[in-house]
């Protein structure tokens, strides 16, 4: 495992991340335009569906699919409640604050997933091309879950929130989210278009794909290296012992769910590693419309700063070790 | 203060701006509710970075939209600011955010 | 036929612009970043003149050119007068969108001929190269038409615009129009370069190509359904359907043109796409500066959202079949 | 209104500020009116979605740059307010837009 | 100016706003100024171009960030306006850019 | 050498170059969006750093790679110098503009770094990947010498600075300038990974290159274009002739300096290439900052309209005949 270890850490993908967490704390004015980091996010999302649905059509479906898609919908649910139990106990999180980020650690990052992926593939490991689809799905239960805790929470308190948006309309807003459409959209595309399909897009969406993520990766250091130079002073010692100890009891719970879905080794990781990360694009903009009082200074250093990087280097070889040993 | 006097030429008009700066993520829902008022119109500008009570931020260091603020900026009639501020009050009440009110001389009447 | 068009309806490109419609429609926050918009706007223009110009390097110069690029501008002459008399008889449009309206169909839509030389050659046909050369040339004149026609309206309605800008600067601002700048200008270094320029460039400007263009076909499927959903107020019944049949009086135009021109079965199904297609880039930023009385919720909303659409999907095959019937 | 006794330390000038909100390819031809004009200066914003008379529009939500606004700001003495807005109206009459003219202080009166 | 009898309904109370438009490099300095003279709140929005004394500029045609403007919005109480224009100005003497200030009302006065 | 400057001149580079010059005198509306620049500009950096790393990793270090360092930063510390005192003797500039211009020609421009790389291979030469590193260390030196000069006019004239920043600070801030961070960074990346980190970005960052590069210059000819047409007034002779001559008292400082290096006939050429550039992105992003009394107008119509052009035209066949001869 150690030699997983420090191939991960010496790929291009994690010294490009450090180099923006770097350049970050150095105050450096390094920055990748707004519109350029949202076209890359964009490129990521449509790459990954694609060759998810791809990987699908050639392959075809099985029961596995069904089982894994449930799965994971299953563990999105749950571990937001199980992280909320934990940060109450352990922390002085305000309730609200403690819901919303439990929220985060329900729901994925896309990017941890797609390293993870390279990893397993690096690893001489084949994973199954449908846990892009289980991605697709664990986004959005999580936030549902935040929102009935906090609202049980709010009831407790005896305030209910004046003036809310329906309900329905939330959850419209919710389930829309462009990366989830179009992580779901391209997947169906791959999957509908196939070999043929992919043949097409690939000199753009596979060849170039791990350049673009060190790219990517820069930027994600940047942000996560200028959100911890703002936010640390908010992450008192068990918050923070959270964000590193939080991903481990999310790939636990995971590695137990996988175990009867018979999943390949590489697939088993990337669902640990699915539960294991922490979302910081789609869950945020969510808690903003749902859980306005929760502060971002927490949730977003804890998800981006803390969690994200901690399964970028550590993480994701020890899912992967993980996931060996269990199949 | 803005008396027709200062440009004889060309009639203006008193009317009230709203400037709204608001969390992007909410941009949609206050729009909805100003046109719900039946404002007779907006225009929304980008924010690039700030600092209020809730902290500071900037939008080169943001992977998503939430953080970000939008100005909103609303000319309307002075006798129509009172049933407009109240709702958008209401509305950012728990938003981190803030509005202003100021005075602003129009021409072309028929627009506001 | 049927083939072609199913072919066509199930390629990547066509899939993600439905994509994009449908989450436009449903409202979704998925959204393409305006300056990435543009620079896939470059990168196709720049990408089609260089290819274009290449091949003509390649091939070398006959009388066809010449032919084909003086038809090319008589279409985009006399196609808006065409339309404008349509409209005017079958429409209760004011004169001045009616003439708006025209402008956009004599003029031509870049990504429609982009997609149809995709299909082209996947039927496995080969289309002459300096069609680029007249698809720049057609940007233009449909403009200059339309102009005379509200002016003719204006002057028979006695409202001269007053204070109107100088003529000359206008037709300059039109001329000197950003994508027909570049469009020319990447085919004269196309043509000049030729083949070792090709090799340089080929694996930014070609490799990628389709996959950029699905990226591209995304977003256009995102604004033309936000321009559906804003505006389908506006399109009455005839309007909505000259959306759908003017192409197809356009398509027959060129194929009358085509004929002597002795070109291939490729290239005259270009002709035709270019004849058939409505312009959404360049003539809409014309008319603000030159007609701002006419609405552009009429006029893009028919050019992006009907007729794009139908040419995407059913023109392009059936504008392949007549040109194959025909040649 | 804004009497330089507020800033007692450092003197403020009473300016007008012109706020023209107006289609972007309308707007090289207002910058050459201004310039023409001989105006001090004016900064040009950048408009993300709006509403009007004429309908509402998404920076986002656009091809080309037709339909979408920009704000031109323009500070200048209000002895040449009408001089300025005169003009500035008839080239806007036939267009989409709004302008508003509000007071505003200065220092550093020689920059207008 | 801005009686609040003008919204009865909701109190509003009369503020300052300062636009300074300035260089972005300068932006930092400014805002590190800002945050030193512990003004409540500040937000920047971005500039696309602009005349002055020192020429016009776009910034399309800028490949570095030097040359580009932004405007930071300050929204501040009337009895702090001089200790803040005092070090803003200076800050500003040797730099291209100008400032303004203006009365606006607030909702939320806690805010400011 | 004809051979060389006529194939440069017909290069896709060069000619997408005079594409954007020619589009932006003639007043089209052409233009590159500002966040795309930036993204160009990052890419070509992240580019030309990990490529050069990676080619020290091949090839290993020796003392010519410690020789060629201090060999630019000495070039950089001391062109400076020469340009104040020909300005100051043969034009009429202010003494704080004739710093500022100084500041940037002492720096260097990349992307005539990088048309001289490919012109370099086009001509059958290798350079050392070191190169890269020299060209980094080479941004900044400039800008202190300038500021010297600045500092002991000032005094002359009595005018100290009132109000400035700790020197400190802005050191930290020319230093950690995001492009010399980004060059270097991905520099030390390429050495770590090596050939196996180069074959994994290699899709991204090396096959495309050439024609991101073509687009990079397209919005390079049209930002000198629009300078050169708001600047030029202020140009009177012999400062223009200074954009002109001063690129070849830099290139013969950096001959002398070359000869005893031993570097091979590309690696001279590339470093005479450096000392002949001039700077147009971090130099005046620093002169802002640091003397914000000159004016942009001339130092950047300077650099980027006058000096720009003409190395990328004639200087680079000339630089590398010079090399050539000297090697
Ligand atoms: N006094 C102020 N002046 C201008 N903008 C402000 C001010 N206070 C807050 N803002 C803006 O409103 C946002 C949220 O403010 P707050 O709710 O106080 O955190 C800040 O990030 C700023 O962009
Ligand atoms: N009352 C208003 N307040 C602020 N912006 C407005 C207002 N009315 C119009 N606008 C802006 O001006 C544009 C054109 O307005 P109109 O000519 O009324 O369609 C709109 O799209 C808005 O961006
Ligand atoms: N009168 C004005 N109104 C609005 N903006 C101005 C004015 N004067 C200057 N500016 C802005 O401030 C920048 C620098 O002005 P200056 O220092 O006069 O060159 C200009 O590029 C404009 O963006
Ligand atoms: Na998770
Ligand atoms: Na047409
Ligand atoms: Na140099």
């Amino acid at each position: 495992m150690l030699d997983l270890v420090i191939a991960n850490l010496t790929s291009p993908i994690v010294l490009f991340f450090a180099l923006g967490l770097a350049a970050a704390l150095a105050r450096s004015d390094l920055v990748v335009p707004e519109a350029v980091a949202k076209a890359l996010a964009l490129y990521l999302m449509m790459s990954i569906g694609f060759k998810g649905g791809a990987s699908v059509a050639g392959h075809g479906i099985d029961a596995r699919l069904v089982g894994a898609v449930i799965a994971g919908a299953l563990l999105s649910f749950s571990i937001p409640w199980v992280a909320f139990q934990i940060l109450s106990r352990t922390t002085k999180l305000p309730t609200l604050d403690a819901a919303a980020v439990a929220a985060h650690y329900g729901s994925i990052s896309i990017v941890t997933f797609v390293a993870a992926s390279e990893s397993v593939r690096l690893s001489g490991l084949v994973a199954e091309g449908y846990l892009v689809a289980v991605a697709a799905v664990m986004e959005a239960p999580a936030i549902l879950t935040a929102l009935w805790l906090a609202q049980k929470a709010r009831k407790k308190a005896g305030t209910g929130a004046e003036g809310d948006e329906p309900q329905g309309a939330l959850l419209r807003e919710i389930l829309l989210n462009g990366s989830i459409v179009l992580l779901t959209g391209a997947f169906v595309i791959g999957w509908i278009t196939g070999a043929r399909g992919l043949e097409i897009v690939s000199p753009f969406l596979v060849a170039p794909f791990q350049g673009v993520l060190c790219l990517f990766l820069l930027d994600m250091g940047l942000v996560a290296g200028r959100g911890l130079r703002a936010g640390w002073r908010e992450l008192r010692g068990p918050v923070l012992a959270f964000g590193l100890y939080m991903p481990l009891v999310g790939a636990s719970l995971a590695a137990l769910v996988a175990l009867p879905l018979g999943l390949s080794a590489g697939g088993t990781a990337l669902l640990i590693t699915l539960a294991a990360s922490a979302s910081y694009i789609a869950v945020p903009a969510a808690m903003r419309l749902a859980l306005p009082e929760a502060r971002p200074a927490i949730y977003l250093t804890l998800s981006l700063g803390v969690t994200f990087p901690f399964n970028l280097t550590l993480g994701i070889p020890l899912y992967i070790a993980l996931a060996e040993a269990l199949t | 203060m803005t008396e027709t006097s200062n440009a004889p030429r060309l009639a203006t008009h008193p009317k009230k701006r709203l400037d709204i700066i608001v969390e992007a993520p909410i941009m949609n829902r206050l729009l909805d509710l100003l046109d719900r008022l039946a404002v007779t119109g907006y225009t929304v500008v980008p924010a690039l970075a700030g600092r209020g009570r809730d902290g500071s931020w900037r939008r080169a260091g943001l992977v998503s939209d939430a953080g970000q603020m939008v100005m909103v900026i609303c000319v309307l009639d002075e006798s129509r600011v009172p049933e407009v501020l109240e709702p958008v009050y209401k509305l950012l009440s728990r938003q981190i955010g803030i509005v202003t009110v100021s005075d602003v001389a129009v021409i072309r009447r028929e627009h506001f």
